[in-house]
């Protein structure tokens, strides 16, 4: 199981980055970043897994029961969806202007900056 | 208790991923169609993990799923149909 | 059990993102995102994580994909 | 670079840092171990303030910091979307939309039963944030889902006739403000803290929770607005 | 106080963000410095109190549970240069951008607080959440000019880049995390310390290294730089060149120094320190000398000189350190400077084509010809000016440093006098047309509104007054002895853990090392400075030989974001091997 978790995490980045090296769009670029950030997510909880321990939530109605898989990498977690939730906007809208001043996308033919 | 969750791993098996392998296949419709079959799926999915783990408080989770997926597919059939 | 869903959980997620990758336009890649949003949200489910699931529902499912659509409608033009 | 270049000096480093992380995955602690130091010391603290929640007192409490900075990276990208985007000189919005129609009839019936539930929805989410998985940033997103629900049920002029966006900027400038306001404030938690479990408990997180929730909400309209401007409205050489 | 310094520029850009419509752009500009120059106070006070010791608060009561901020002078320090460079760009910028309202005020205030939030957090994820902060708000001000072809496609490249690093550093931060089951890092400091440097912990240190890196433009991390620095609006410029990139580099040497210094040995590190550096500073200087777009020109300049920083603070010596962090004052003033009077020119001349604005300056009465020409004198090493002196003390490190220095100095000085002695002097042969691969400066639009019928007198002050901090920064001895007690205290680990995890009183470094001007040092300095004379005048004498360069470097530099993706991996495989070689 630590292979097949760690070993998803990684090639999620990797599958990612590959994709940004051999895109033709940026938004393609754009989608390629957000799931190399998925690898991050999947690092982090897998991380932070207990066996058969349930969620660090003690809602009302149920005994506080000890232990609980770890709160913290899903805190981290969770700040890390929403960061990666702004930047791909940003670079949405980067990308929206981009083709306006350009009229493409595609990275082999943006000529504005060389040298 | 493992019933539940042995249900749960059946139909993720027998539903959920042949409804993600629509969803990655084919023309954006199609993928649409795979997609909201995998949201509809993931629903009684999550509702069987939930009794299954016995945490009643993990039902806020498919409540969430089920609007949500929904009007996502929704907003996504509008924009691609415009758009086509 | 749980191993047996962990497992299952992640290679979904492994192979919806590599699809997901591996699709070049990005009108489709949008809505295949959006299924691996699904993958990643049963992934957080099962690794006991509801709070992460929820906003992994709420931003990668819906939100997100739906950027990319509208920017994907303004530049496809 | 050529393709080949590009994809060689690409798979030569992603080759050394794959065999790099497998090694360093190989020597960390099993999977599923029970060696959490951090956790025991974050449920502990938790408990104490009364926050059942263990994930909402860490991000609102315990480590609050660093939700203060999140939460102004969210400001950032979105008045940066928004100056990103803002129209340029040449641009003029067209009135003659045809995603500007209503739809059909079902969808618009769905769209209608679906905008109060889900706003609902939002709302608990928020207010319970602290008791049950959930809270400000999850709420948020689902209100702002809901309210574009209705670009489905009445198509994008009855939208953008509810959301006069001026005002939403106020409400996402402002709750914002008092999001940090409260995060500094809460650098230490002063709230009598309750009981845990009840819906009065916790201290400032339900309120931080609830603040959260419409910074976020807002700000999520916000940009999807500049996006659903540029992708059908916005006419121009572009 | 530390969470004040922080929090302050955050709560005034939510606030103005929310007041801003309504607000007099006199009243929104006039806040935003008020605000800067209240943080600027505020974090010189912490750095000057640290020196006696540092400050260490938790932010929360949750003493073992949540997030430490620790100042020492160093990082303290770095956050006060930030501010003021804020200051500075905030007075500059009176007439910029009017069409983007207050929103540009709003990010530059986001961007400050991400800037102090970095700099004194001892928290690894805090750290990497500001990171983010500082980031994002980056990315939305350098595409800010959105008509600019340029400007947004530099501005994607710098997001995709620093973002995937940023990506990278999570990952390492999680390795860490799973290996000693700490965020803080004295914590997780002192879970490693005395373990085996394993592949893990080398793992977690290239990875979280990965980012920051990045963030520093390590060769062959830098491309973003130049498209960055090449298109971003002027005062944001200052910010970016001045204090960023040096964040990037007080990081990962912050970093090492806390958490891992206890378990990968300083010889390791330094190695792999000064190959980077030494490589960065190379293909900086080279990639400089043959600019025509003036501000892509002070890019790589400031590329040269942060592999110069990370070659001499890479050997963990006090000294050195102590020389680098005045070093990166002087260099913020004066390039800050620099980069403002670009701004002046395009506005004017819708262009900073050195081919194109041959002698069009305004020749000596101008007073942006002065600015430019003394600031690129301070560049050089002029003694007894800021610059200077960081590279004199810098260069007592080891013996190649002074034959490095020189060389970088000379080059890169040399081809900033070039560049101001042929725009305002038309000194020199005239430019050919650019060739179809250089980037071509003209042709832009100007960055305000309508053009400025005379230099505003808020404009002129401002790049006076960094030119009078960067040369002050070699004339205050106050300062220098403050730069050596912070770098004798950003080694002393010992005493970084024990004050941060036990909340000791801090106590003055045993040993501070001199820092201040030599015989040998002023001579080496004078030398710099005739070496880049010299360069000048041979390139003036030269014409299109003088702005061209070295062909296969440049055909690396297109602009391209798979490219920059593939040498990204290929720069964190190149610090892997170089860690993990010399520990196998």
């Amino acid at each position: 199981m630590r292979i097949l978790a760690y070993g998803v995490a990684g090639w999620l980045i990797l599958a990612g980055a590959y994709g940004m090296v051999r895109s033709r769009n940026l938004v393609h670029v754009t989608v390629c970043l957000s799931v190399a950030q998925s690898g991050t997510y999947v690092l982090l909880l897998a991380i932070g897994y207990q066996w058969g321990a349930p969620a660090p939530v003690f809602s009302p109605g149920s005994p506080i029961k000890l232990p609980v898989v770890d709160s913290v990498v899903q805190s981290l977690a969770f700040t890390d969806i929403v960061v990666s939730a702004t930047v791909t906007a940003l670079l949405l809208a980067l990308a929206i202007q981009i083709h306006k001043t350009h009229r493409t996308l595609d990275p082999d033919e943006l000529q504005s900056l060389k040298g | 208790m493992t019933l539940l969750l042995g249900a749960g791993l059946v139909l993720i098996l027998g539903a959920l991923a042949p409804a993600v392998w629509l969803g990655v296949r084919g023309s954006a419709l199609e993928r649409l169609v795979g997609l909201q079959m995998a949201g509809a799926v993931l629903v009684p999915v999550l509702l069987l993990l939930t009794y299954g783990y016995g945490q009643s408080s993990y039902l806020i989770v498919p409540l969430v799923l089920a609007v949500l997926s929904f009007a996502g597919v929704l907003v996504f059939l509008r924009l691609l149909d415009s758009r086509s | 059990m749980n191993a047996a869903l962990i497992a299952v959980s992640l290679l979904l997620v492994a192979a919806a993102g590599t699809a997901v990758v591996a699709t070049n336009d990005p009108g489709r890649q949008a809505v295949s995102l959006s299924a691996l949003g699904v993958a990643l949200a049963l992934l957080f489910f099962v690794l006991q994580a509801p709070d992460v699931a929820l906003s992994q529902i709420a931003v990668g499912t819906a939100l997100v994909p739906l950027m990319v659509l509208l920017a994907v409608r303004k530049t496809g033009k | 670079m050529s393709r080949r270049a590009r994809q060689a000096v690409f798979g030569t480093g992603a080759a050394v840092l794959a065999v790099l992380f497998a090694l360093a995955a190989a020597g960390l602690p099993p999977f599923g171990g029970d060696q959490h130091p951090y956790r025991d010391r974050a449920v502990a603290a938790a408990l104490h303030q009364a926050t059942a929640n263990v994930v909402a007192s860490l991000t609102f409490d315990l480590r609050g910091l660093d939700t203060l900075g999140e939460e102004m990276i969210l400001l950032g990208s979105v008045v940066g979307a928004v100056a990103l985007l803002r129209p340029r000189p040449d641009e003029k919005p067209h009135a003659d939309d045809k995603t500007s129609r209503p739809q059909q009839d079902a969808v618009a019936l769905i769209s209608y039963v679906f905008l109060p539930l889900t706003l609902l929805l939002g709302f608990d989410l928020l207010v319970h944030g602290h008791l049950t998985p959930g809270g400000g940033f999850q709420g948020g997103v689902v209100l702002a889902t809901g309210l574009h629900l209705l670009y489905l049920s009445g198509g994008y002029d009855a939208l953008r006739r509810l959301r006069p966006l001026a005002w939403y900027e106020w409400v996402e400038g402002l709750t914002t403000a008092a999001f940090a306001l409260a995060g500094t404030a809460n650098l230490v938690n002063f709230l009598p803290h309750g009981r845990v479990q009840q819906l009065f408990s916790a201290g400032t997180v339900p309120i931080l929770n609830i603040l959260v929730g419409f910074a976020v909400g807002a700000g999520a309209v916000v940009l999807l607005a500049q996006f659903l401007t540029q992708a059908i409205t916005l006419e121009g050489e572009g | 106080m530390l969470p004040a310094a922080i929090a302050l520029p955050l709560l005034a850009g939510a606030l103005l963000l929310a007041v801003g419509r309504h607000l007099p752009r006199l009243l929104a500009d006039s806040a935003a410095l008020l605000i800067a120059a209240a943080v600027a106070v505020l974090t010189g006070l912490v750095a000057i109190e640290a020196t006696g010791g540092r400050l260490v608060t938790w932010a929360g009561t949750w003493r073992p549970v949540g997030i430490v901020l620790v100042a020492d002078p160093l990082g303290a320090g770095l956050a006060c240069l930030a501010a003021l460079l804020t200051c500075c760009a905030m007075l500059y910028s009176r007439r910029y951008l009017e069409d983007a309202g207050t929103h540009f005020h709003v990010l530059m205030l986001l961007f400050l607080g991400g800037m102090t939030g970095f700099a004194l957090t001892g928290d690894l994820f805090n750290m990497f959440v500001f990171f983010e902060l500082m980031g994002a708000v980056a990315y939305a001000l350098t595409g800010m000019r959105i008509e600019e072809p340029g400007s947004v496609q530099g501005a994607f490249n710098f997001a995709v880049i620093n973002s995937l690093g940023a990506y990278l550093t999570l990952a390492g931060i999680a390795l860490l995390y799973a290996r000693t089951g700490e965020l803080g890092m004295p914590q997780a400091g002192v879970a490693l310390a005395g373990h085996r440097a394993d592949a893990t912990v080398v793992a977690a240190f290239v990875f979280v290294a990965a980012g920051l890196l990045v963030k520093a433009a390590v060769a062959p991390m830098h491309f973003w730089l130049a498209d960055a620095h090449a298109v971003a609006p002027a005062p944001v410029c200052m910010l970016l060149s001045g204090v960023m990139v040096e964040l990037g580099l007080y990081g990962v040497l912050r970093v090492y120094q806390v958490v891992f210094a206890g378990t990968i040995p300083q010889a390791v590190v330094t190695r792999a320190w000064v190959v980077l550096g030494l490589l960065t500073a190379l293909v900086g200087s080279l990639m400089c000398a043959g600019q025509r777009h003036l501000k892509r020109l002070l890019a790589y300049s400031t590329i040269a000189h942060g592999g110069l920083f990370l070659a001499a603070a890479g050997l963990g010596a006090a000294g050195p350190i102590a020389g680098v962090a005045l070093g990166v004052a002087g260099h913020a003033g004066a390039k800050g400077a620099l980069f403002g009077v670009c701004g002046l020119l395009l506005d004017r001349h819708h262009s900073v084509d050195e081919g194109e604005l041959h002698g069009r300056g305004g020749g000596w009465r101008e007073p942006s010809c002065w600015l430019f020409l003394a600031a690129g004198l301070l560049l050089t090493g002029l003694p007894p000016f800021g610059p200077g002196l960081g590279k004199v003390v810098a260069e007592e490190g080891a013996w190649w440093l002074p034959a490095v220095s020189l060389l970088v100095s000379s080059i890169t000085g040399g081809a900033v006098l070039r560049a101001g002695l042929r725009v305002f002097l038309g000194w020199g042969r005239r430019l050919p047309p650019p060739r179809p691969d250089q980037t071509y400066g003209g042709d832009e639009s100007p960055e305000t509104e309508e053009p400025l019928p005379r230099t505003p007198k808020s404009m002129l002050a401002a790049l006076a007054l960094l030119l009078a901090g960067s040369a002050a920064a070699g004339v205050t001895p106050r300062l220098a002895e403050w730069a050596g007690r912070g770098a004798a205290m950003f080694l002393d680990r010992g005493d970084y853990l024990r004050q941060a995890l036990t909340g000791a009183a801090g106590h003055p470094p045993a040993t501070v090392p001199e820092v201040g001007w030599t015989t040998s040092g002023v001579l080496l300095g004078l030398l710099a400075t005739a070496g880049a004379l010299a360069v000048a005048a041979l390139q003036l004498r030269a014409g299109e030989a003088g702005v061209s360069e070295p062909g296969p470097l440049r055909r690396l530099h297109l602009g391209h974001i798979g490219d920059y993706v593939a040498w990204l991996f290929a720069g964190v495989a190149t610090l892997a091997v170089l860690i993990g070689s010399s520990l196998i």
